[in-house]
Protein backbone atom coordinates (compact mmCIF):
# COMPACT_ATOMS: atom_id res chain seq x y z
CA UNK A 1 0.00 0.00 0.00
CA UNK A 2 1.31 3.38 -0.82
CA UNK A 3 -1.25 5.78 0.22
CA UNK A 4 -0.13 6.28 3.23
CA UNK A 5 3.18 8.27 1.70
CA UNK A 6 0.94 10.72 0.19
CA UNK A 7 -0.84 13.66 2.19
CA UNK A 8 -4.83 13.41 1.79
CA UNK A 9 -5.65 16.04 -0.68
CA UNK A 10 -2.28 16.92 -1.84
CA UNK A 11 -2.18 13.38 -4.06
CA UNK A 12 -3.67 12.54 -7.45
CA UNK A 13 -5.18 9.29 -8.95
CA UNK A 14 -4.85 8.78 -12.60
CA UNK A 15 -7.32 6.89 -14.15
CA UNK A 16 -7.33 5.84 -18.30
CA UNK A 17 -10.08 6.70 -20.51
CA UNK A 18 -10.81 4.69 -23.77
CA UNK A 19 -12.75 4.63 -26.49
CA UNK A 20 -15.97 7.10 -26.45
CA UNK A 21 -15.58 8.29 -22.94
CA UNK A 22 -11.55 9.64 -24.49
CA UNK A 23 -13.33 11.34 -26.69
CA UNK A 24 -16.06 12.88 -24.50
CA UNK A 25 -13.92 13.58 -21.79
CA UNK A 26 -11.72 15.00 -24.65
CA UNK A 27 -8.39 13.46 -22.42
CA UNK A 28 -7.20 9.88 -22.38
CA UNK A 29 -6.61 10.35 -18.76
CA UNK A 30 -9.02 12.27 -15.97
CA UNK A 31 -6.94 12.98 -12.71
CA UNK A 32 -8.36 12.66 -8.82
CA UNK A 33 -7.22 14.50 -5.94
CA UNK A 34 -7.14 11.33 -3.83
CA UNK A 35 -6.61 10.80 -0.47
CA UNK A 36 -8.23 7.06 -0.44
CA UNK A 37 -11.12 4.84 -1.25
CA UNK A 38 -12.72 2.60 -3.51
CA UNK A 39 -13.60 2.59 -7.21
CA UNK A 40 -17.20 3.39 -6.22
CA UNK A 41 -15.40 6.70 -4.84
CA UNK A 42 -13.75 6.90 -7.50
CA UNK A 43 -16.79 6.78 -9.65
CA UNK A 44 -18.30 9.61 -7.86
CA UNK A 45 -15.29 11.80 -8.38
CA UNK A 46 -15.27 11.58 -12.11
CA UNK A 47 -18.98 11.93 -12.64
CA UNK A 48 -18.31 15.21 -10.58
CA UNK A 49 -15.39 16.19 -12.91
CA UNK A 50 -17.47 14.88 -15.99
CA UNK A 51 -21.11 14.73 -15.94
CA UNK A 52 -21.12 13.97 -19.58
CA UNK A 53 -19.46 10.47 -18.91
CA UNK A 54 -21.98 9.52 -16.66
CA UNK A 55 -24.30 7.22 -18.73
CA UNK A 56 -21.04 5.40 -19.71
CA UNK A 57 -19.89 5.98 -16.68
CA UNK A 58 -22.93 3.62 -15.15
CA UNK A 59 -22.21 0.46 -17.80
CA UNK A 60 -18.42 0.87 -16.71
CA UNK A 61 -16.37 -1.89 -14.89
CA UNK A 62 -13.12 -0.92 -13.58
CA UNK A 63 -9.64 -2.43 -13.76
CA UNK A 64 -6.64 -2.23 -12.26
CA UNK A 65 -3.69 -3.45 -14.35
CA UNK A 66 -4.71 -6.35 -15.70
CA UNK A 67 -7.70 -6.94 -13.62
CA UNK A 68 -11.34 -5.98 -13.46
CA UNK A 69 -12.18 -4.79 -10.11
CA UNK A 70 -15.48 -4.13 -7.77
CA UNK A 71 -17.12 -1.03 -6.33
CA UNK A 72 -15.55 -2.01 -2.98
CA UNK A 73 -11.97 -2.47 -4.30
CA UNK A 74 -9.66 0.39 -2.49
CA UNK A 75 -7.71 1.90 -4.61
CA UNK A 76 -3.79 3.67 -3.88
CA UNK A 77 -2.01 6.39 -6.02
CA UNK A 78 0.10 4.50 -8.26
CA UNK A 79 -2.68 2.16 -9.24
CA UNK A 80 -2.65 1.69 -12.54
CA UNK A 81 -6.44 2.41 -12.65
CA UNK A 82 -8.93 2.46 -16.00
CA UNK A 83 -12.29 2.66 -16.41
CA UNK A 84 -13.73 -0.07 -19.33
CA UNK A 85 -16.99 1.24 -20.94
CA UNK A 86 -19.05 -1.33 -22.63
CA UNK A 87 -16.98 -3.51 -25.21
CA UNK A 88 -17.61 -3.94 -28.60
CA UNK A 89 -14.53 -5.92 -29.75
CA UNK A 90 -15.30 -9.04 -32.24
CA UNK B 1 -8.30 -18.44 -10.32
CA UNK B 2 -8.60 -20.35 -13.34
CA UNK B 3 -7.93 -23.78 -14.25
CA UNK B 4 -5.21 -25.02 -16.34
CA UNK B 5 -5.05 -27.62 -18.23
CA UNK B 6 -2.02 -30.07 -17.72
CA UNK B 7 -0.34 -31.33 -20.94
CA UNK B 8 -2.12 -29.98 -23.76
CA UNK B 9 -0.08 -29.96 -26.95
CA UNK B 10 -1.47 -26.28 -27.00
CA UNK B 11 0.84 -24.27 -24.67
CA UNK B 12 -0.47 -20.95 -23.65
CA UNK B 13 2.49 -18.63 -25.11
CA UNK B 14 0.90 -17.56 -28.50
CA UNK B 15 -2.92 -19.13 -27.47
CA UNK B 16 -4.69 -15.88 -27.67
CA UNK B 17 -3.08 -12.23 -29.36
CA UNK B 18 -3.78 -8.77 -30.07
CA UNK B 19 -2.05 -7.45 -33.21
CA UNK B 20 -1.92 -4.73 -35.55
CA UNK B 21 -1.34 -7.03 -38.74
CA UNK B 22 -3.42 -8.61 -40.76
CA UNK B 23 -4.92 -11.93 -39.86
CA UNK B 24 -4.12 -15.00 -41.75
CA UNK B 25 -7.18 -17.12 -40.98
CA UNK B 26 -5.63 -20.84 -42.49
CA UNK B 27 -2.44 -19.92 -40.05
CA UNK B 28 -4.74 -20.30 -37.43
CA UNK B 29 -6.90 -23.31 -38.33
CA UNK B 30 -3.16 -25.40 -38.85
CA UNK B 31 -2.33 -24.73 -35.80
CA UNK B 32 -5.12 -26.15 -34.19
CA UNK B 33 -4.83 -29.67 -35.83
CA UNK B 34 -3.98 -32.38 -33.81
CA UNK B 35 -4.16 -36.37 -34.74
CA UNK B 36 -6.92 -37.05 -31.88
CA UNK B 37 -9.30 -33.78 -32.91
CA UNK B 38 -12.21 -34.66 -35.22
CA UNK B 39 -13.85 -31.78 -35.21
CA UNK B 40 -12.09 -28.02 -36.01
CA UNK B 41 -14.07 -24.79 -36.22
CA UNK B 42 -12.81 -21.46 -37.54
CA UNK B 43 -14.69 -18.21 -37.25
CA UNK B 44 -13.30 -14.89 -38.74
CA UNK B 45 -15.49 -11.95 -38.08
CA UNK B 46 -14.88 -9.63 -40.58
CA UNK B 47 -15.70 -5.82 -41.06
CA UNK B 48 -18.96 -5.65 -42.59
CA UNK B 49 -18.85 -3.06 -45.49
CA UNK B 50 -22.74 -2.18 -45.46
CA UNK B 51 -25.20 -2.94 -42.49
CA UNK B 52 -28.55 -2.13 -43.29
CA UNK B 53 -27.72 0.08 -46.01
CA UNK B 54 -25.35 2.42 -44.04
CA UNK B 55 -22.07 2.03 -45.84
CA UNK B 56 -19.02 2.07 -43.18
CA UNK B 57 -15.63 2.86 -44.98
CA UNK B 58 -13.51 1.20 -42.34
CA UNK B 59 -13.23 0.36 -38.06
CA UNK B 60 -10.46 0.89 -35.66
CA UNK B 61 -10.14 -1.31 -33.02
CA UNK B 62 -8.80 0.70 -29.60
CA UNK B 63 -7.82 -2.02 -26.45
CA UNK B 64 -6.75 -1.95 -23.03
CA UNK B 65 -3.82 -4.25 -23.62
CA UNK B 66 -2.48 -6.03 -20.61
CA UNK B 67 -6.10 -6.30 -19.25
CA UNK B 68 -7.21 -7.45 -22.77
CA UNK B 69 -4.29 -10.20 -23.45
CA UNK B 70 -5.25 -10.99 -19.60
CA UNK B 71 -9.07 -11.56 -20.29
CA UNK B 72 -8.06 -12.89 -22.95
CA UNK B 73 -5.86 -15.78 -21.77
CA UNK B 74 -8.00 -16.47 -19.03
CA UNK B 75 -11.41 -17.39 -21.44
CA UNK B 76 -8.96 -19.63 -23.91
CA UNK B 77 -7.67 -21.64 -21.19
CA UNK B 78 -11.85 -21.48 -19.65
CA UNK B 79 -12.57 -22.82 -23.19
CA UNK B 80 -10.12 -25.55 -23.54
CA UNK B 81 -11.19 -26.69 -20.25
CA UNK B 82 -14.77 -26.78 -19.93
CA UNK B 83 -15.26 -28.18 -23.67
CA UNK B 84 -12.13 -30.32 -23.45
CA UNK B 85 -10.45 -28.71 -26.61
CA UNK B 86 -7.69 -30.20 -28.00
CA UNK B 87 -6.49 -26.88 -29.13
CA UNK B 88 -7.60 -23.20 -29.45
CA UNK B 89 -6.10 -20.01 -30.76
CA UNK B 90 -7.92 -16.74 -30.95
CA UNK B 91 -6.35 -13.25 -32.81
CA UNK B 92 -7.84 -9.81 -32.65
CA UNK B 93 -6.80 -7.24 -34.51
CA UNK B 94 -5.84 -3.19 -33.50
CA UNK B 95 -5.83 -0.29 -35.10
CA UNK B 96 -7.47 0.21 -38.82
CA UNK B 97 -9.25 -2.56 -40.27
CA UNK B 98 -11.38 -1.91 -44.02
CA UNK B 99 -14.09 -3.36 -45.12
CA UNK B 100 -13.86 -7.13 -45.71
CA UNK B 101 -10.92 -7.62 -43.36
CA UNK B 102 -10.68 -9.63 -40.76
CA UNK B 103 -11.36 -8.20 -37.29
CA UNK B 104 -10.91 -11.28 -34.85
CA UNK B 105 -10.81 -15.01 -35.72
CA UNK B 106 -10.84 -18.13 -33.30
CA UNK B 107 -10.05 -21.62 -33.68
CA UNK B 108 -10.67 -24.35 -32.01
CA UNK B 109 -10.75 -28.15 -32.25
CA UNK B 110 -11.82 -31.31 -30.38
CA UNK B 111 -12.90 -34.78 -30.70
CA UNK B 112 -16.14 -34.06 -32.04
CA UNK B 113 -17.38 -30.97 -33.69
CA UNK B 114 -20.69 -30.44 -31.08
CA UNK B 115 -17.76 -29.54 -28.62
CA UNK B 116 -16.06 -27.49 -31.27
CA UNK B 117 -19.45 -25.16 -32.32
CA UNK B 118 -20.00 -25.03 -28.93
CA UNK B 119 -16.61 -23.71 -27.71
CA UNK B 120 -16.46 -21.26 -30.40
CA UNK B 121 -19.69 -19.77 -29.54
CA UNK B 122 -18.86 -19.89 -26.30
CA UNK B 123 -15.84 -17.97 -26.92
CA UNK B 124 -16.86 -15.14 -29.39
CA UNK B 125 -19.78 -14.83 -26.96
CA UNK B 126 -17.49 -13.99 -24.03
CA UNK B 127 -15.04 -12.01 -26.13
CA UNK B 128 -17.63 -9.92 -27.14
CA UNK B 129 -18.34 -9.28 -23.43
CA UNK B 130 -15.71 -8.99 -21.86
CA UNK B 131 -12.86 -8.42 -23.45
CA UNK B 132 -11.76 -4.29 -23.37
CA UNK B 133 -11.17 -4.00 -27.03
CA UNK B 134 -13.49 -1.11 -28.74
CA UNK B 135 -14.82 -0.38 -32.07
CA UNK B 136 -15.00 3.07 -33.91
CA UNK B 137 -17.11 2.69 -37.16
CA UNK B 138 -15.53 5.56 -39.52
CA UNK B 139 -19.03 6.05 -42.09
CA UNK B 140 -18.44 6.86 -45.36
CA UNK B 141 -20.23 10.40 -44.96
CA UNK B 142 -17.42 11.68 -43.03
CA UNK B 143 -18.62 10.58 -39.51
CA UNK B 144 -17.62 8.19 -36.55
CA UNK B 145 -18.83 6.32 -33.51
CA UNK B 146 -17.45 4.47 -30.84
CA UNK B 147 -19.48 1.87 -29.87
CA UNK B 148 -20.81 1.08 -26.43
CA UNK B 149 -23.80 -1.18 -26.79
CA UNK B 150 -26.69 0.06 -24.26
CA UNK B 151 -27.93 -3.89 -23.72
CA UNK B 152 -24.68 -4.64 -22.57
CA UNK B 153 -24.06 -5.27 -18.77
CA UNK B 154 -20.57 -3.90 -17.28
CA UNK B 155 -17.36 -5.30 -18.82
CA UNK B 156 -15.96 -8.57 -16.88
CA UNK B 157 -19.23 -10.16 -15.72
CA UNK B 158 -19.79 -9.72 -11.84
CA UNK B 159 -16.64 -8.05 -11.26
CA UNK C 1 -39.07 -28.66 -53.71
CA UNK C 2 -36.74 -26.14 -52.91
CA UNK C 3 -36.35 -22.50 -52.62
CA UNK C 4 -34.18 -21.14 -54.96
CA UNK C 5 -32.78 -17.54 -53.01
CA UNK C 6 -32.69 -15.10 -56.22
CA UNK C 7 -29.93 -12.65 -56.89
CA UNK C 8 -27.31 -14.26 -54.54
CA UNK C 9 -23.47 -13.52 -55.10
CA UNK C 10 -22.88 -17.10 -54.30
CA UNK C 11 -24.46 -19.31 -57.22
CA UNK C 12 -25.28 -22.62 -57.16
CA UNK C 13 -22.14 -24.04 -59.49
CA UNK C 14 -19.86 -25.10 -57.24
CA UNK C 15 -21.02 -24.66 -54.31
CA UNK C 16 -21.02 -28.19 -53.23
CA UNK C 17 -18.05 -30.41 -53.93
CA UNK C 18 -17.10 -34.04 -53.79
CA UNK C 19 -14.16 -34.89 -54.62
CA UNK C 20 -11.32 -37.36 -54.61
CA UNK C 21 -8.36 -34.51 -54.04
CA UNK C 22 -7.25 -32.86 -50.59
CA UNK C 23 -9.64 -30.21 -49.61
CA UNK C 24 -8.40 -26.80 -49.32
CA UNK C 25 -10.25 -24.93 -46.15
CA UNK C 26 -8.79 -21.69 -46.96
CA UNK C 27 -9.56 -21.55 -50.31
CA UNK C 28 -13.08 -22.39 -49.03
CA UNK C 29 -13.37 -19.50 -46.64
CA UNK C 30 -11.86 -17.12 -48.97
CA UNK C 31 -14.94 -17.92 -51.98
CA UNK C 32 -18.11 -17.15 -49.15
CA UNK C 33 -16.47 -13.45 -47.98
CA UNK C 34 -18.90 -10.85 -49.00
CA UNK C 35 -19.28 -7.13 -48.46
CA UNK C 36 -22.07 -7.87 -46.17
CA UNK C 37 -20.66 -10.41 -44.13
CA UNK C 38 -19.99 -10.19 -40.32
CA UNK C 39 -19.77 -13.41 -39.14
CA UNK C 40 -17.61 -16.47 -41.33
CA UNK C 41 -17.54 -19.78 -39.82
CA UNK C 42 -15.35 -22.64 -41.71
CA UNK C 43 -15.65 -26.27 -40.03
CA UNK C 44 -13.37 -29.06 -40.60
CA UNK C 45 -13.53 -32.50 -40.63
CA UNK C 46 -10.56 -34.15 -40.44
CA UNK C 47 -9.94 -38.12 -39.91
CA UNK C 48 -8.62 -38.95 -36.08
CA UNK C 49 -5.92 -40.95 -36.03
CA UNK C 50 -6.82 -41.96 -32.08
CA UNK C 51 -10.36 -42.80 -31.50
CA UNK C 52 -10.95 -43.90 -27.82
CA UNK C 53 -7.41 -45.28 -27.33
CA UNK C 54 -7.62 -46.94 -31.04
CA UNK C 55 -5.57 -46.03 -33.84
CA UNK C 56 -7.35 -45.69 -36.64
CA UNK C 57 -4.20 -45.80 -40.06
CA UNK C 58 -6.81 -44.51 -42.47
CA UNK C 59 -10.11 -44.00 -43.61
CA UNK C 60 -12.13 -44.46 -46.97
CA UNK C 61 -15.01 -42.98 -48.06
CA UNK C 62 -17.66 -43.90 -50.90
CA UNK C 63 -20.09 -42.51 -52.19
CA UNK C 64 -23.16 -42.77 -54.42
CA UNK C 65 -22.09 -39.84 -56.50
CA UNK C 66 -25.34 -38.36 -57.78
CA UNK C 67 -27.90 -38.71 -54.89
CA UNK C 68 -25.24 -37.48 -52.81
CA UNK C 69 -24.78 -34.39 -55.06
CA UNK C 70 -28.03 -33.73 -55.43
CA UNK C 71 -28.79 -33.77 -51.70
CA UNK C 72 -25.42 -31.74 -51.24
CA UNK C 73 -27.14 -29.60 -53.04
CA UNK C 74 -30.52 -29.29 -51.59
CA UNK C 75 -29.11 -29.03 -48.08
CA UNK C 76 -26.85 -26.10 -49.10
CA UNK C 77 -29.66 -24.28 -51.16
CA UNK C 78 -31.95 -24.65 -47.82
CA UNK C 79 -29.50 -23.30 -45.76
CA UNK C 80 -28.66 -20.46 -47.77
CA UNK C 81 -32.48 -19.59 -47.11
CA UNK C 82 -32.98 -20.71 -43.98
CA UNK C 83 -30.36 -18.65 -42.12
CA UNK C 84 -29.89 -15.81 -44.99
CA UNK C 85 -26.62 -16.52 -45.48
CA UNK C 86 -24.81 -14.66 -48.05
CA UNK C 87 -22.71 -17.46 -49.00
CA UNK C 88 -22.33 -21.24 -48.56
CA UNK C 89 -19.60 -23.82 -49.36
CA UNK C 90 -19.54 -27.58 -49.22
CA UNK C 91 -16.41 -30.05 -49.63
CA UNK C 92 -16.84 -33.86 -49.34
CA UNK C 93 -13.52 -35.98 -49.65
CA UNK C 94 -14.19 -39.83 -51.55
CA UNK C 95 -11.65 -41.97 -51.67
CA UNK C 96 -8.88 -42.42 -48.99
CA UNK C 97 -7.89 -40.02 -46.22
CA UNK C 98 -5.00 -40.59 -44.55
CA UNK C 99 -5.34 -39.61 -40.36
CA UNK C 100 -5.10 -35.91 -39.89
CA UNK C 101 -6.63 -35.01 -43.41
CA UNK C 102 -10.26 -33.36 -43.76
CA UNK C 103 -12.96 -35.22 -45.24
CA UNK C 104 -15.59 -32.73 -44.71
CA UNK C 105 -15.27 -29.15 -44.86
CA UNK C 106 -18.32 -26.29 -45.59
CA UNK C 107 -17.96 -22.66 -44.84
CA UNK C 108 -20.66 -19.96 -44.60
CA UNK C 109 -21.07 -16.35 -44.26
CA UNK C 110 -23.80 -14.67 -43.26
CA UNK C 111 -24.40 -10.61 -41.81
CA UNK C 112 -24.24 -12.00 -38.15
CA UNK C 113 -22.49 -14.66 -36.58
CA UNK C 114 -25.19 -16.69 -35.04
CA UNK C 115 -26.93 -17.53 -38.41
CA UNK C 116 -23.77 -18.43 -39.33
CA UNK C 117 -23.18 -20.66 -36.55
CA UNK C 118 -26.25 -22.05 -36.82
CA UNK C 119 -26.01 -23.16 -40.14
CA UNK C 120 -22.73 -24.74 -39.93
CA UNK C 121 -23.79 -26.53 -36.92
CA UNK C 122 -27.52 -27.64 -39.14
CA UNK C 123 -26.08 -28.37 -42.12
CA UNK C 124 -23.01 -30.56 -40.05
CA UNK C 125 -25.96 -32.42 -38.69
CA UNK C 126 -28.03 -32.88 -42.12
CA UNK C 127 -24.74 -33.99 -43.96
CA UNK C 128 -23.99 -36.46 -41.42
CA UNK C 129 -27.77 -37.67 -41.95
CA UNK C 130 -28.99 -37.75 -45.27
CA UNK C 131 -26.01 -37.59 -47.78
CA UNK C 132 -25.39 -40.82 -49.24
CA UNK C 133 -21.24 -41.06 -48.35
CA UNK C 134 -20.13 -43.86 -46.10
CA UNK C 135 -17.00 -44.19 -44.27
CA UNK C 136 -14.26 -47.51 -43.86
CA UNK C 137 -12.28 -47.05 -40.92
CA UNK C 138 -9.22 -49.26 -41.29
CA UNK C 139 -7.01 -49.88 -38.36
CA UNK C 140 -3.93 -50.50 -37.74
CA UNK C 141 -4.37 -53.68 -37.28
CA UNK C 142 -5.50 -54.35 -40.42
CA UNK C 143 -9.21 -54.90 -39.56
CA UNK C 144 -11.67 -52.69 -41.74
CA UNK C 145 -15.31 -51.71 -40.98
CA UNK C 146 -17.77 -49.80 -43.14
CA UNK C 147 -19.70 -47.86 -40.63
CA UNK C 148 -23.62 -47.48 -40.64
CA UNK C 149 -24.59 -46.20 -37.63
CA UNK C 150 -27.11 -48.06 -35.56
CA UNK C 151 -28.82 -45.21 -33.81
CA UNK C 152 -29.25 -43.06 -37.45
CA UNK C 153 -32.47 -43.58 -39.24
CA UNK C 154 -33.00 -44.33 -42.30
CA UNK C 155 -31.22 -41.79 -45.04
CA UNK C 156 -33.21 -38.66 -46.71
CA UNK C 157 -35.32 -38.78 -43.52
CA UNK C 158 -39.26 -39.28 -44.17
CA UNK C 159 -38.56 -40.55 -47.91
CA UNK D 1 -42.80 -46.30 -67.80
CA UNK D 2 -40.93 -49.02 -69.98
CA UNK D 3 -42.41 -52.14 -67.57
CA UNK D 4 -45.04 -52.60 -70.27
CA UNK D 5 -41.94 -53.45 -72.87
CA UNK D 6 -41.04 -56.52 -70.29
CA UNK D 7 -42.93 -59.77 -69.84
CA UNK D 8 -43.43 -60.36 -65.83
CA UNK D 9 -41.14 -63.20 -64.78
CA UNK D 10 -38.15 -62.63 -67.37
CA UNK D 11 -36.87 -58.90 -66.78
CA UNK D 12 -34.47 -58.06 -64.01
CA UNK D 13 -33.93 -55.19 -61.95
CA UNK D 14 -30.72 -54.13 -61.33
CA UNK D 15 -30.05 -52.50 -57.79
CA UNK D 16 -26.96 -51.08 -56.38
CA UNK D 17 -25.30 -51.96 -53.41
CA UNK D 18 -23.03 -49.63 -51.39
CA UNK D 19 -20.35 -50.20 -48.40
CA UNK D 20 -20.88 -52.90 -45.95
CA UNK D 21 -24.13 -53.79 -47.78
CA UNK D 22 -21.65 -54.49 -51.06
CA UNK D 23 -18.88 -56.11 -48.78
CA UNK D 24 -21.91 -58.27 -47.24
CA UNK D 25 -23.37 -59.40 -50.60
CA UNK D 26 -19.97 -60.09 -51.75
CA UNK D 27 -21.22 -57.83 -54.93
CA UNK D 28 -22.02 -54.07 -55.66
CA UNK D 29 -24.98 -55.15 -57.35
CA UNK D 30 -28.06 -57.28 -56.66
CA UNK D 31 -30.56 -58.83 -59.27
CA UNK D 32 -33.93 -59.61 -58.76
CA UNK D 33 -36.55 -61.26 -61.30
CA UNK D 34 -39.22 -58.05 -61.69
CA UNK D 35 -42.26 -57.89 -63.18
CA UNK D 36 -43.41 -54.95 -61.55
CA UNK D 37 -44.10 -53.41 -57.85
CA UNK D 38 -42.88 -51.20 -55.38
CA UNK D 39 -39.63 -50.35 -53.21
CA UNK D 40 -41.23 -52.36 -50.34
CA UNK D 41 -41.99 -55.71 -52.79
CA UNK D 42 -37.95 -55.16 -53.92
CA UNK D 43 -36.71 -55.19 -50.05
CA UNK D 44 -38.55 -58.43 -49.28
CA UNK D 45 -37.18 -59.85 -52.18
CA UNK D 46 -33.67 -58.63 -51.69
CA UNK D 47 -33.95 -60.04 -48.11
CA UNK D 48 -35.17 -63.24 -49.64
CA UNK D 49 -31.88 -63.70 -51.54
CA UNK D 50 -29.38 -62.19 -48.87
CA UNK D 51 -30.83 -63.12 -45.43
CA UNK D 52 -27.48 -61.59 -43.95
CA UNK D 53 -28.69 -57.79 -45.70
CA UNK D 54 -31.92 -57.56 -43.52
CA UNK D 55 -30.37 -55.78 -40.33
CA UNK D 56 -28.84 -53.28 -42.74
CA UNK D 57 -31.77 -53.23 -45.05
CA UNK D 58 -34.27 -52.61 -42.42
CA UNK D 59 -32.63 -49.34 -42.42
CA UNK D 60 -32.37 -48.43 -46.07
CA UNK D 61 -33.72 -46.46 -48.21
CA UNK D 62 -34.16 -46.77 -51.49
CA UNK D 63 -32.71 -44.28 -53.64
CA UNK D 64 -34.40 -44.15 -57.68
CA UNK D 65 -31.44 -41.68 -59.74
CA UNK D 66 -30.60 -38.73 -58.06
CA UNK D 67 -33.36 -39.03 -55.42
CA UNK D 68 -34.91 -40.69 -52.08
CA UNK D 69 -38.19 -42.25 -52.58
CA UNK D 70 -40.26 -44.57 -50.04
CA UNK D 71 -41.80 -47.59 -49.89
CA UNK D 72 -44.77 -47.41 -51.93
CA UNK D 73 -42.37 -45.96 -55.11
CA UNK D 74 -42.87 -48.33 -58.44
CA UNK D 75 -40.05 -49.55 -59.00
CA UNK D 76 -39.53 -50.28 -62.96
CA UNK D 77 -36.83 -52.28 -65.03
CA UNK D 78 -34.70 -50.22 -66.35
CA UNK D 79 -34.78 -47.88 -63.35
CA UNK D 80 -31.70 -46.51 -61.70
CA UNK D 81 -32.16 -48.05 -57.93
CA UNK D 82 -30.10 -48.37 -54.94
CA UNK D 83 -30.16 -49.20 -51.54
CA UNK D 84 -28.91 -46.46 -49.51
CA UNK D 85 -28.27 -47.91 -46.06
CA UNK D 86 -27.09 -45.36 -42.92
CA UNK D 87 -24.66 -43.46 -43.84
CA UNK D 88 -21.54 -42.33 -41.93
CA UNK D 89 -19.65 -39.46 -43.96
CA UNK D 90 -18.89 -36.38 -43.23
Amino acid sequence: MTSDHHAAGTATLVIALFAGMAEIAGSRNVELPWGGGTVADARRLVRGLHPALAPLLDRSAFAVGSRYVGDDTPLVVGDDVAIIPPVSGG
Amino acid sequence: MMEHPAGRADGAQGGAVIQREPIDPAVLLAAVGDPAAGGNVLFVGTARGVTDGVITKSLAYEAHGPLARETLDVLRLQALARFSLTACRIVHRLGPVVAGEASVAIAVSAAHRREAFAAAEWLMERIKADVPIWKCEERDDGGRTWVHPVAAGRPGGAA
